[in-house]
């Protein structure tokens, strides 16, 4: 069985050979250090620069208005930390959703811990926060609003025009965890009133390691890494200029082509969804039905464990994730799929299928023909499934 | 993570399923932590004759559930009732730090069968 | 004129073609994210782990004391702020020195601001810092003592065993930045009783934004970048996995050959500074005369600037950098050095060649050919020379 | 980094040099911070016969000390005294924001040159 099939895409996605291509040269050709100024310096600040026109032609936003980072993760610390220090004589509380990323779910927490004030918005059935509680919870003590863009488990795109106008009419800045979003939405920056967004090249065919942080002009934000003064003085260590350069030429690409990226995404994942709901019975959709992300499907089997589910998949060449407490090695399965309501038991069983590049319509029948058949033969084990067959549910 | 003899387990569980005329079931776990295990047992002269199990888990649930049953098939009610989930872990290889509960879940279900089999059966 | 010599190792490195090599198939074929279950991350994360074990081994640490970062001044923001968040009970007050990397300075600045006390220790005219001064310095509020291996500028090596002695019965903690040492000089950290320890993989032929921080196991720290639970919760963000895998690859080759790799460029160092000497008037050596860096060759020359010189220096083909203020866009030159004593004009004239792996005779000598002229050009312009000429001096 | 006149410049300074029985001298800046310009001025009938400048600095303070010269060569004083700093910069196609103050120096040189020369001319 050498079939593998890649249906993660929303965990990380490979590097486009055009992106790794642009790469090569700067490991060992243009390896200079972009803060000398000899030639080999300039080349490479050079490369740093075009990237950072990329990145901001993707958004909308000035190219000095572009932080490079590590991933999404530091962006995500940066932009709460950041806004939170550098403005807590105007107020200390902060609004943010239930079904964010850890990256700003926990950095929220620690702030708690530092005398912050954190509401955590719920979310409805399909996972969308609603603007109204999102007004009510505004005080004058409010100083960021932190919604992400998209979510990464069950791909709900959230009303971030609205909430940029919220945010822009109470004076509020406005971040946006973006990652799930780059590379699959169009975004504006400007015409969506948003103040600080997060992004990660490794989401959208771009290498592992780099991202960046938009910080609209006169945002008032403290450092989270100090030292050196790369990236005007905003983030110091020297630059990941081979990562950085992939990171633009992958958003490039990504923004060039969404639309058809969009349309066959699209075109897949209507199939799988479909193909599945029909062979799959005790079974769930996750997520809004049209406000999500294109290559995103998440469902959840009732009466088995996500985790077993993703074994069985993955010696079939399937590789798929879940959100279920197995897969973490924790308890409750997915803070995420509990927010939206579901119960333990079924959160448990969910699979999450994401859309990419190279997934093909034999791929989606493959699944289809394979996935029917795990699924019945983990029921077949299960003691909760027994009940059902038994007449009841 | 998981080792072979794990995943062989997982992938070719040994013992699942129901015994209709049970001398015992166990069952233990709840849905709601994400893992169930039921054990059937079907027991002559104080002997497992037949052992049988269902299990709502994760690969490690399936995988203890699957080598708990070999252990204690063909073994008197009182050697079964010394199995521990370090026998089990053990059995398989190890498991990762994370799993271990589901050894532990093992070996309780075992013992709740054999406790249900003798209360049914006034031992 | 297409000669190209490269002598500012220090700044940073090429990848090494066996590093690229190894980095190759991780970016489109082991592309998986190491937190998946199925086969792409299980060969992800062997693949993480294998660059930890390498780590480990070249430093003689634990492969779980070894938590991957972007870069060395991440690693140095770290520990600087993990250690002081954790510890704050005990004590408010650290120890480093006045010639550190900016990573370091501008982050003990920011503690200051926070409310810690931070000793910065002077150092002799060769860059030294005095055991006797660390040891007064110490108080009952100390909890960290955070002194780089190696300085950037001038090379100089610190009294480390001591320092770690000195620590270790004091029961503080120890960090030392060895961005610089790593790959240059053994090190280890059991013997040598250190409980932190910044590296950063561009400085020893690995690819840039990846580094690591060593922390010595029961070590009290918090976290600086919170989120997933990558690095064993430790350290969030999806693993930069072709830069960790190039690292771990870079410090192996390195360790290796750190021997002849320390003869070589001693060899060279030799000839560069005995030759400049020989031919250029009023100069200085800057840095300890044995007790340095092997390929760091440091000098001042009186009545010129730094930015002009290596200005010339490019243009007849030699990367090099200055401690001058122009090339940082700052008035004041290096704090490095003025903490060995310079005066700011002398200072100014500051010239770092650090030498690395393919450098040649063949290139020393093409510098001694080159840089005498371009002095001597630059000070028959120079004002201030025209008075030494005038006879005194 | 540098605008390819400020290379220009840089490479090829015009005017380096002394003027032995100078008519005026100007020298500002302190090597505390890098950077002294000595500008030397030939002044006949109020016209700028010649000009010469020594420079120790950086590439811009090299390169604005060059073009400095060449602009009020010819120049009669009055018409040098209007020379400033933002035609330094026009002239070299613009200097990076942290060298701006290299072309104030070079104005200021000039200014004191002249200065010196109306002083030791009673003028
Ligand atoms: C001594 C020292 N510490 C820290 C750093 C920072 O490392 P990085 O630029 O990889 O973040 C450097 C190099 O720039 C250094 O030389
Ligand atoms: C929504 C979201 N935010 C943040 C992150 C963190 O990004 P990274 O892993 O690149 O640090 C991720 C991905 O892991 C994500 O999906």
């Amino acid at each position: 069985m050498n079939k593998r099939i890649y249906l993660d895409h929303s965990a990380t996605t490979y590097t486009k050979p055009e992106v790794l291509e642009e790469m090569l040269p700067v490991f060992n050709e243009y390896f200079g250090n972009p803060s000398s100024i000899y030639s080999y310096g300039r080349e490479a600040k050079r490369l740093v620069d075009k990237a950072r026109d990329r990145v901001a032609k993707a958004l909308n936003a000035l190219p000095e208005e572009i932080f490079f980072t590590a991933g999404g993760s530091e962006a995500d610390n940066w932009a709460l930390r950041g806004v939170a220090y550098a403005n807590k004589e105007r107020g200390n509380h902060i609004i943010t959703s239930k079904i964010e990323h850890h990256a700003i779910l926990h950095t929220c927490q620690q702030l708690e811990k530092e005398g912050f004030k954190v509401t955590y918005l719920p979310v409805d059935k399909y996972g969308m926060v609603s603007l109204e509680d999102l007004k009510n919870s505004i005080t004058d003590e409010t100083i960021l609003i932190s919604i992400m863009y998209a979510n990464n488990e069950i791909g709900t795109i959230q009303p971030i025009d609205e909430i940029g106008k919220i945010a822009k009419e109470s004076k509020i800045y406005f971040h946006t965890d973006a990652v799930q979003a780059v590379g699959n939405i169009k975004i504006d920056v400007k015409e969506q009133n948003i103040d600080l967004l997060s992004l990660s090249a490794h989401k959208f065919y771009g290498p592992k390691g780099v991202g960046a942080l938009y910080i609209k002009k006169g945002t008032r934000i403290t450092n989270l890494i100090t030292g050196g003064g790369q990236e005007r003085g905003r983030r110091a260590g020297t630059e990941n200029v081979p990562g950085i350069v992939g990171l633009g030429k992958a958003i490039e690409l990504a923004t060039e082509n969404i639309d058809s990226y969009n349309e066959k995404l699209l075109k897949l994942r209507t199939k799988l969804i479909n193909g599945i709901m029909e062979r799959i019975p005790y079974t769930l959709v996750n997520g809004h039905p049209e406000k999500r992300l294109p290559g995103n499907a998440n469902f959840c089997f009732k009466y088995i464990e996500g985790e077993s589910l993703l074994l069985n998949l993955d010696m079939k060449g399937i590789a798929a994730s879940s959100g279920s407490a197995c897969t973490s090695g924790s308890l409750d399965p997915s803070h995420v799929l509990l927010a939206i309501g579901l119960p333990h038991e079924i959160a448990h069983g969910s699979l999450r299928l994401t859309l990419g590049e190279e997934n093909t319509e034999e791929d989606i029948d493959y699944v289809l023909e394979v996935l029917p058949e795990i699924v019945q033969r983990l029921r077949d084990m299960s003691p909760l499934y027994e009940k059902v067959k038994g007449g009841n549910q | 993570m998981y080792s072979e003899k794990v995943m062989e387990h997982f992938t070719t569980p040994r013992n699942v399923g129901e015994i209709k005329d049970a001398d015992g079931i166990g069952e233990v776990g709840n849905a709601k932590c994400g893992d169930i295990m039921k054990i059937y047992l079907k027991i002559e002269n104080d002997i497992i004759k037949d052992v049988k199990f269902k299990t709502f888990g994760c690969g490690a649930a399936i995988a203890t559930s699957s080598i708990a049953t070999e252990l204690i098939k063909g073994k008197t009610v009182e050697e079964a009732l010394k199995l521990t989930n370090k026998a089990v872990v053990e059995a398989l290889d190890g498991l990762p730090p994370q799993k271990i509960h589901c050894s532990v879940l093992a070996e309780e279900a075992v013992k709740a069968a054999i406790e249900d089999y003798k209360k049914k059966h006034n031992k």
